[in-house]
């Protein structure tokens, strides 16, 4: 194998993996849910791209043609990953999850898990 | 090169899926757990996509695709469950 | 075939009564008598034949395994017998028409009795020990029936149950006796065994066969210590009591006896057994019925005591004994059935059976009380009566017995004493009931009795007293004969004169009157000397015993099946672990020869994982969301090593199931408790600890001394005919859909009937809906995030091609029906969890359950369409086409047989979900049809 | 057609039950065209499968390769003396629970046709087919129907059976699968023929491992068979069911036995080398226990379903001797039995369910209630159906009982066999007539006869369908002897087996 | 209706899927042309009951364009997060914003939500029942929250109502 | 690796069959869950373990064993439909017997250990 291709699809892996890593440890470091919940979602999902264009660059090489099908999971990850974060925050509105001390605007906590606009608490 | 960087990552992997399985545990909300679960998935999808590739293979794709997809579904429904216990409703 | 007409005519005339009903009462008794009247004929016609010294037999095949063969024998015995069953029954017939009030179902009755009379015929004509046995068993259950006519009556049910059940155990026991000689003799025919005698008694088994026959046989004939159904079988209507349990059925094990006796008798140990046993129910029978008040009860117990008498006879070590019994079997039949007669008309036309009640009918019924009378002092042995001779030749034969050694002299002593009781009793019968004074408070006024209700009775004591003055010449020659089928033809000198001199005998005889005279005139004394002891109802005893059985055995019961499920798991579980743990010590080792393979990092993190997500649903399992989610882990893991091991299909597979498997679980664990409290016992837990631990470490064993093996498997074959026979290279997928396509057309089947269990399930479900979750929070308001749904659509369209993508490329690569019918299925439960119930089902117009009926339907006529080209079902057909332009393409049946599959998953996995989400709204399943 | 006889009795019941899921037959106005179609199907199954059984009289055990792969790498079906005789009783007791259904049964729940045609499919295929792991999925096929059909009709009873009985078998299948993958693992193959030729050849260490698999089949079926200590699901499970169904139930048992007679005869026979007749020391003291713990629940019995339900017990535990005894007689013996003793009890259940009918909120509960209001004809067919599980003369079930107290001959065996199986016989007739007299005899009054509900014609010819086989068993006992016999001696034949599934030769 | 938006409801969509179909093969033959049409035909119509009508992508350059830079955005700003997460926890300052959305309809507003989760930073959290808000958590926010709420509004929002021209 | 792989399935059999000793009918579900992945992998490696030799022609030079393959899928199927008939069973015994234990009341020892001595009243 090329040198340089195997250079490119090393380092788009062990990019990939890195951040799949940091992303995990962010899921242990960070103090609280909402702040954890960023981790995973961007990091984790970032990771798994530098990974799929790896493998795509891997297998495209390794049988002579081009393979792009790991797109699709790319896709798929692209559309769905937001909206699990955006479900598990909402849960964690409705739970009323506990955040860390220095969390600014915490107010915003109270309209938002009812859905109403933040003025309707600032006018009462 | 290459065969040692996917032992490295590998590892990196592994070590992932561990210190997921570790906030799974530990939770504490019910929220972290779903949060570390959907993780697992993706997570694996990486490790499926490695394991495809180590072994020069095209045939786990398909499996990473539907980990894609079916993770999504089990995450959502775990949100709706807590946000509404009925999931279909 | 003359004696085959017998029973048949018999069992034809069954049914006879049953239609005549409607005719009235008195054609009802006139029809029901024309089969045994032409049955007696029959026989009547045969008497010379048999007389002569003959035996007739007859026989046709019936079930030759088993030994059954339908076989009649008409010797002197079953014709002497066979007379006294006929003939005493032609007359309880016609006594009945007078004896059976308008209520009682004279139809039902009279159908018994026949029936009975069948039974009780078959017995004595059988040739075939289990047609014998047959026979008995009916005249148990005949029993049982007439018994309990009186259904109402709490006495007759019980009175009924309590014979059957002795009587039942009795031919139970006689049964097995049976067996065992047939097992000896080599045969059931009866001719055979008779003639066997000497290599039945020199058999080991041949005490256990005597044992289990006389059990039968004295059950049956009420010999102590099972004398106690007979008295209670007498709150049958009377004349049951006269036919069954007087003169016929409970001879039954006489004749027994009698039958066997050329085959059993001979031994000591025959003589010891049955000759104190009569012994002992005579003197017992004697002695109770002198204080029975109840005029049936004294007759019952005068049964038990004769039947305990002729039993003696037949345990004497005299041939002249054995004829003695069959003298007695017959003058016993005939008086104690008018006897039993009488006592019924007194009844009838008095309102009582009590003795102290009944006093002075001689006035009132001057005629019955004659007959009545003549019969008693038959009964009580005076001269010139048919019970004197037998009791004569009785004593005289008490004299020569040597069984009990220097005791010997005891037995003519004790039958001494019983003839005292017997007069005694008799003497009762007739003082108490006829004289002593004037009824007190009887219901009714006394009277005569309607003219044909007398005349079976002047019959049989005419017969008393003919035989009684007259015996050689009404009976002689057929006691002959009957005695020489009991002694096998070889007939001891006797004489049936009345008068042989004086001899001890006699003096036996006269004592005995002149005791039985003292006694009844002392009464009074004797009757306070038993008033202190507490009078022991048998039918309190045995149904009291019969309760306590019942009752232990339901505290039996309900301690093993204490309905505890965890109890039946874990007995099963440690049965399992007994049975495949013993042998598994046999093994050496648990690793066989195979070489190790390295395992590597990756594979030990899975391990990790899936072990400790396992034990953390273990631990977690009272949080039930949380265990959820790590069940869902170890679905994860599960799947990963399915596709480390070389099973894509199985990865893909797994990975889906285990989706909707938890979507499952959670629409479930909705209505259940979210969270529950410790509940078990640590010592529970400590052994169900144990048993799994056990369970788990037996499983692992075997598993590792599996795949630690090299095996040979047909495997070869599937790999080498995947494509040229089944047109595919997935192997798996080729196996699923052709080789072993029956597995899978049965697997979706299953699935199926899944949903539909599972939509009945649902259908009447009446579950409250928890309005908060189990911290007491009320829901989110938010019932479809508007994301959620947006995302949901856009994705639909995505899955569906993905789903056809894995469907079509299953034959050859990994997929196929089954997963792509799971992908659909999971994009459509998505779109129901992100729009609702209310939402769908406008829009999605199509019915789950035809879904299901033609996914199955178009697998298995993918099938049967083979059945067309003249192959077995399910002959897969495939071929390549080549189209310009395209290029070469497959077509294979196994795509339709696939299409089947995807159709099938896709409605049974909705018809689930989607009903069980609509339990929560408007669109609830109701009870159906 | 008759080429493709051996897959009739399984494929009809299966279109059948499809075709009543559809248009025109689905919906529940079109319920009289289900009991239209449903009937027609019984009647076209039982003749396929008498058509099937007299080819088979004639020429002798036949197979059936499905897909047209051979054995032992298809599945085939194995139709010989034996499983045609189960499968034409399937019929019978099918037809039986159809019929008694009409009353109105079928109408308090949805599904019950097609379900009870399902369950006839999952039943007719466990007996017909010659493959381990196709028994497996049809178990599971006859299972999910049972599962399905014992909560028709609804009602807290039902449901908690119903837990009972699915938890329990869902462990037993899991076992099943284990002792699948045991048995695959070592011998290699699922076929059962294949599977007895493959094990003799199996090194020592080999065969112990293939023994753990057997046991643990053993259990599999042990738990069907309701053999002790695994029968503690029955008794609750069938006296919650709805009639026809418990009548239906009745052959459940008889798919254990029949998968211990076919596995443990055929597999681990004579053939097997070390591991010959190796259940039977396992069998004869859990046969033993069965029928003393049947026993004592028959005496325990607080209604007619539920003595019924330990009187099926009590039969397994006698089959299961049968089966110990090893010979030709005494499986010829067995079968005998099973054929009766499935019958009755089938029958009793629905006795139980129609004497319940007019006993008001009492049922068949053994206590005082009000009259029966039609006493000749429920007695009638009680009396019938009790002298006949009582083993009592002139009906089939004391020739069922004296065949396998003949079978057995050395003295141990009489010893043991005799003295439990007549005991057993007096305490059912103690139960029996304890039932009888206090249901039938013992009432409170006459009842409003206004009010009662007479039992339907379809209710009565369902009994009196299979009531008939006591008599008939009796009257032609010497050709149902004949049949059982040849099919005990077919089922000992092993090479006859292999010779039909031309083995030896694929496996060479 | 037209013949087009009846068996052509969604051309966009189709064209994906026929895309998608050709990627999923690897292949682009003749034949897997002809069935992914059919397929990218059939499936819509299959769905097409179950699809609420959206507004069309009008300006699908400016889509394409959107995504690279957001592709970009994720990938720079992914650093950032990662940064954030190895290093010390006390610099990290979370905290709540509310975005005013000047969009009303479903599909912008979630592309506007899933966007700003995909970007690093940020996580759409809630919109409210009226959707003129977009509470946003924010995993380092600046002392001037303005400055998120401007970024969200210029750089994606404003791209956004651009391409679907609402 | 083989050891590996038994310790796993000893570990699932263990788990599940722990579960499914409990009281109620949640547990138990969750138990016949794993037992049934303990059985699906016990299936499975009846053919041995093999990597990179999936059962696809054309592929490898040496195939797993697919027989094994086969049956497991039939017994996922099949397994998925009987806990999905036993989930909704355990919702039905709720909704007819009013609580989730298995036996229909709560057994007669639950609590003994974990229910403080009432204090004297
Ligand atoms: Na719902
Ligand atoms: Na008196």
């Amino acid at each position: 194998m090329n040198f340089w291709v195997e250079l490119l699809i090393s380092s788009l892996l062990l990019l990939g993996g890195l951040f799949v890593l940091v992303g995990s440890i962010g899921l242990i470091r960070l103090k609280d849910l909402y702040v954890r919940l960023h981790a995973p979602t961007k990091a984790t999902t970032l990771g798994l791209g530098g990974i799929l264009v790896g493998s795509m660059v891997y297998m495209s090489h390794q049988y002579g043609h081009l393979t792009i099908h790991e797109l699709l999971i790319t896709l798929f990850l692209v559309i769905t990953a937001p909206v699990t974060a955006h479900i598990l925050a909402k849960v964690a509105l409705h739970h009323e999850v506990t955040m860390m001390k220095r969390t600014r605007n915490q107010r915003h906590v109270t309209t938002a898990r009812m859905q109403l606009p933040p003025e309707e608490q600032e006018k009462q | 090169m290459l065969e040692w960087s996917m032992i490295a990552v590998g590892v990196m992997l592994c070590v992932a899926l561990v210190l997921n399985l570790w906030r799974l545990l530990i939770g504490p909300h019910v929220v972290d757990r779903i949060l570390a679960l959907d993780t697992m998935y993706i997570n694996s999808i990486a490790l499926i996509l490695l394991y495809g590739m180590y072994s020069g293979t095209q045939l786990y794709f398909e499996a990473a695709l539907l980990i894609a997809m079916l993770g999504f579904v089990s995450s959502v429904a775990f949100g709706k469950y807590l946000l509404r216990g009925d999931i279909i409703e | 075939m003359s004696l085959f007409w017998i029973p048949v005519l018999l069992l034809i005339g069954v049914f006879v009564p049953l239609i005549t009903e409607r005719f009235g009462r008195t054609a009802c008794a006139f029809f029901t008598m024309l089969a045994p009247a032409l049955a007696l004929t029959q026989i009547a016609t045969l008497l010379p034949e048999v007389l002569s010294g003959q035996t007739i037999t007859e026989s046709l095949a019936w079930i030759p395994a088993v030994g059954l063969t339908l076989s009649l024998r008409l010797d002197g015995l079953a014709i002497m017998f066979a007379m006294l069953i006929l003939g005493i029954g032609l007359l309880i017939i016609l006594y009945a028409r007078y004896y059976l009030s308008d209520k009682d179902a004279m139809g039902r009755f009279y159908a018994y009795l026949i029936l009975f009379m069948t039974a009780m015929l078959s017995i004595v004509l059988s040739n075939n020990l289990l047609q014998l046995w047959m026979a008995w068993e009916v005249t148990s259950i005949s029993s049982f029936l007439l018994i309990g006519f009186w259904s109402s009556k709490s006495e007759s049910r019980k009175g009924a149950r309590m014979a059957l059940t002795v009587t039942g155990a009795g031919g139970l026991a006689l049964l097995a006796g049976l067996l065992i000689i047939a097992d000896i003799v080599g045969s059931y025919d009866l001719g055979t065994v008779l003639a066997s005698g000497n290599m039945i008694r020199e058999h080991a088994m041949y005490p256990v066969a005597l044992i289990l026959v006389l059990l039968g046989a004295f059950t049956k004939s009420a010999q102590f210590p099972f004398h106690f159904w007979l008295p209670h079988a007498m709150a049958a209507p009377t004349p049951v009591s006269a036919y069954l349990h007087s003169a016929t059925m409970v001879k039954a094990g006489i004749f027994l006896l009698a039958r066997m006796y050329p085959v059993l008798a001979g031994t000591e140990l025959w003589f010891l057994t049955v000759s104190l046993t009569g012994l002992a129910t005579l003197l017992l029978g004697a002695y109770v019925a002198l204080f029975k008040h109840d005029l049936k009860g004294l007759l019952a117990y005068s049964t038990i005591s004769h039947l305990g008498l002729i039993t003696l006879l037949l345990g004497m070590d005299t041939k002249l004994a054995a004829v003695a019994a069959v003298f007695h079997i017959m003058n016993h039949a005939i008086f104690k059935a008018s006897l039993f007669m009488a006592a019924g008309i007194i009844d009838h036309e008095s309102g009582s059976r009590d003795m102290r009640k009944l006093n002075g009918l001689w006035r009132y019924m001057p005629y019955t009380a004659t007959l009545a009378m003549v019969a008693a002092a038959s009964m009580a042995g005076i001269p010139l009566l048919n019970g004197f001779l037998s009791k004569e030749m009785f004593f005289a034969e008490t004299l020569h017995q040597v069984a009990l050694g220097s005791l010997s002299w005891m037995i003519p002593v004790l039958a001494t004493l019983g003839g005292i009781f017997s007069v005694a009793y008799s003497l009762r019968f007739i003082h108490d009931v006829f004289f002593n004074g004037e009824p007190i408070d009887i219901p009714k006024t006394p009277h005569e009795p309607p003219r044909y209700m007398k005349i079976p009775v002047e019959i049989l004591v005419t017969l008393c007293l003919l035989v009684g003055i007259f015996p050689s010449f009404m009976i002689g020659s057929l006691l002959q004969a009957a005695s020489s089928s009991v002694l096998d033809g070889q007939l001891p000198e006797y004489s049936l004169s009345i008068w042989h001199g004086f001899n001890l005998p006699l003096l036996m005889s006269f004592i005995a009157m002149t005791g039985g005279l003292l006694v009844y005139a002392y009464r009074s004394r004797l009757y306070r000397f038993q008033s202190q002891f507490r009078e022991t109802d048998a039918k309190l005893i045995f149904e009291g015993a019969v309760q306590a059985l019942v009752r232990q055995a339901t505290a039996l019961h309900e301690w093993m099946a204490n309905g505890s499920l965890q109890r039946y798991v874990a007995l099963l579980l440690v049965l399992t672990l007994i049975m495949t743990a013993s042998p598994l010590m046999e093994l050496n080792s648990a690793a066989g020869h195979l070489p190790l393979q390295d395992v590597n990092g990756i594979e030990i993190t899975a391990a990790i994982l899936l072990c400790i997500s396992a034990l953390a649903t273990v631990i977690l399992h009272r949080q039930r969301m949380v265990a959820l989610i790590t069940l869902s882990v170890v679905g994860l893991i599960v799947s990963i090593t399915f596709a480390r091991f070389s099973a894509p299909d199985l990865a893909l597979t797994q990975l889906a199931v285990e989706v909707v498997t938890v979507i499952l679980l959670m629409l479930a664990l909705f209505f259940l408790p979210q969270k529950t409290k410790n509940e078990s016992s640590p010592r529970r837990v400590v052994r169900d600890l144990g048993i799994a631990a056990a369970c788990g470490g037996v499983i692992a064993t075997i598993n590792y001394a599996i795949i630690t093996r090299p095996f040979e498997s047909i495997s070869e074959f599937f790999l080498a005919n995947s494509k040229t026979g089944g047109g595919g290279t997935n192997v798996v997928n080729v196996i699923l859909v052709d080789f072993r396509g029956f597995d899978t057309l049965g697997e979706i089947t299953v699935l199926g009937i899944a949903a539909l269990g599972i939509f009945k399930l649902i259908a009447r479900m009446r579950l409250a809906m928890p309005s908060a979750d189990e911290k007491g929070r009320p829901w989110s308001e938010d019932r479809h995030p508007l994301i959620l749904a947006m995302i949901s659509q856009s994705l639909l369209p995505l899955a569906l091609l993905v789903s056809a993508y894995i469907f079509l490329r299953g034959h050859n690569m990994p997929g196929g029906g089954f997963i792509a019918g799971l992908i659909t299925s999971v994009a459509l439960i998505q779109q129901y969890i992100a729009h609702g119930v209310d939402w769908i089902k406008p829009r999605i117009k199509v019915d789950y359950q035809w879904l299901i009926a033609s996914g199955v339907l178009i697998a298995a006529l993918t099938g049967a369409g083979s059945w067309l080209f003249g192959k077995p079902f399910l002959t897969s057909w495939f071929d390549y086409f080549d189209i310009p332009w395209i290029g070469e393409i497959e077509l294979a049946s196994a795509i339709l047989f696939d299409l089947g599959v995807y159709l099938t998953v896709v409605g049974a996995t909705l018809l689930i979900l989607a009903n069980l989400g609509k339990l929560t709204t408007r669109y609830r399943p109701t009870v159906e049809e | 057609m008759s080429m493709h006889l051996a897959v009739l009795p399984i494929l009809l019941p299966l279109f059948g039950g499809l075709f009543m899921l559809l248009p025109p037959f689905s919906g529940p106005e079109n319920y009289q065209r289900r009991r239209f179609a449903a009937l027609l199907l019984m009647v076209l199954q039982i003749s396929c499968s008498v058509g099937l059984m007299l080819q088979v009289m004639q020429q002798g055990p036949t197979f059936y390769a499905l897909g047209n792969w051979q054995a032992p790498f298809g599945i085939v079906l194995f139709a010989d003396r034996l499983s045609m005789l189960l499968v034409v009783l399937n019929g019978i007791l099918g037809l039986g629970a159809t019929l008694y259904a009409f009353a109105g049964v079928d109408r308090e729940g949805k599904y019950f046709h097609p379900l009870l045609q399902f369950q006839l499919m999952g039943i007719n295929g466990a007996f017909l087919t010659g493959d381990l792991f196709n028994l497996f999925v049809f178990f599971e096929v006859l299972l999910i129907a049972s599962y399905a059909l014992l909560i028709h009709g609804g009602g807290k009873q039902k449901t908690l059976a119903n837990v009972h009985y699915v938890i329990l078998n869902l462990i037993g299948s899991s076992l099943f699968l284990f002792a699948l993958g045991t048995l695959y693992g070592t011998t290699g193959t699922l076929n059962i023929a294949d599977m007895a030729l493959r094990i003799a050849q199996l090194s020592a260490g080999e065969q112990v491992i293939a023994k753990a698999g057997g046991l643990l089949l053993l259990i599999v079926f042990g738990l069907k068979a309701a053999m002790l200590p695994l029968h503690f699901w029955l008794p609750r499970t069938y006296a919650a069911a709805s009639a026809p169904v418990a009548a239906l139930f009745a052959i459940m048992t008889k798919v254990g036995i029949y998968g211990i007679f076919r596995v443990y005869t055929v597999i681990f026979g004579e053939q097997a080398g070390e591991l010959a007749n190796m259940v039977q020391p396992w069998i004869w003291p859990l046969a033993f226990l069965t029928i003393i713990v049947g026993s004592i629940g028959a005496l325990a019995s607080p209604n007619l379903r539920h003595l019924s339900a330990n009187l099926v017990v009590i039969s397994v535990g006698t089959l299961l001797i049968a089966f110990a005894l090893r010979t030709p007689q005494a499986t010829a013996a067995g079968l005998f039995y099973l054929v009766h003793s499935t019958l009755v009890t089938g029958a009793l259940f629905l006795i139980a369910d129609m004497v319940g009918q007019q006993r008001g909120k009492a049922l068949d509960w053994f206590v005082m209630a009000r009259k029966v209001s039609q006493p000749a004809l429920l007695g009638i067919l009680f009396f019938v159906g009790a002298m006949t599980v009582a083993g009592l003369p002139p009906f089939s079930g004391f020739i069922g009982k004296l065949v396998v107290l003949q079978s057995a001959h050395s003295a141990a065996e009489i010893l043991w066999i005799w003295p439990i199986i007549l005991i057993a016989g007096l305490i059912t007739i103690i139960a029996l007539s304890r039932a009888g007299t206090t249901m039938f005899w013992r009432y409170t009054g006459e009842g409003d006869r206004s009010q009662v509900q007479r039992v339907s014609r379809w209710q009565v010819s369902a009994v009196i369908l299979l009531l008939l086989g006591s008599p008939l068993m009796v009257i032609f006992g010497a050709v149902v002897t004949d049949y059982t016999t040849a099919a005990a001696t077919e089922l000992h034949q092993l090479q006859g087996l292999f010779e039909v599934m031309n083995l030896q030769e694929a496996t060479k | 209706m037209n013949l087009r938006s009846r068996w052509l409801p969604m051309p966009f969509h189709s064209l994906l899927l026929l895309v998608v179909w050709l990627m999923l093969n690897g292949s682009v033959s003749l034949g897997h042309i002809i069935l992914g049409s059919v397929l990218a035909i059939c499936i819509p119509l299959i769905c097409a009951p179950l699809q609420v009508p959206q507004p069309r992508i009008v300006r699908p350059f400016r889509a394409f364009r959107y995504v690279l830079m957001v592709l970009g955005d994720i990938v720079v700003a992914n650093i950032q997060v990662a940064l954030l997460v190895v290093g010390p926890m006390r610099r990290i300052k979370p905290g709540f914003v509310a975005v005013p959305l000047d969009l009303d309809t479903t599909l912008p507003i979630t592309v506007l939500a899933s966007t700003v989760t995909m970007t690093p930073g940020t996580v759409s959290a809630e919109v409210t029942k009226d959707r003129k808000w977009l509470y946003v958590h924010v995993l380092d926010m600046p002392e001037d929250e303005q400055q998120i709420i401007n970024l969200i509004k210029q750089r994606y929002e404003a791209a956004i109502k651009e391409i679907f021209a609402c | 690796m083989e050891a590996l792989y038994v310790f796993c399935v000893g570990m699932l059999t263990f788990c599940g069959i722990f579960l499914c000793l409990r009281g109620r009918t949640f547990p138990v579900v969750l138990g016949l869950t794993l037992l049934s992945y303990a059985v699906n992998l016990f299936l499975f490696s009846s053919g041995r373990l093999q990597l990179d030799g999936a059962a696809i022609l054309g592929i490898s030079d040496s195939y797993t064993d697919p027989l094994p393959q086969a049956l497991v899928l039939t017994a996922i199927v099949i397994g998925f439909a009987m806990i999905a008939f036993v989930v909704i069973l355990a919702m039905r015994a709720r909704a007819d017997l009013g609580n989730d234990f298995v036996d229909g009341r709560e057994p007669p020892d639950a609590d003994q250990a974990i229910k403080p001595t009432r204090g004297k009243v």
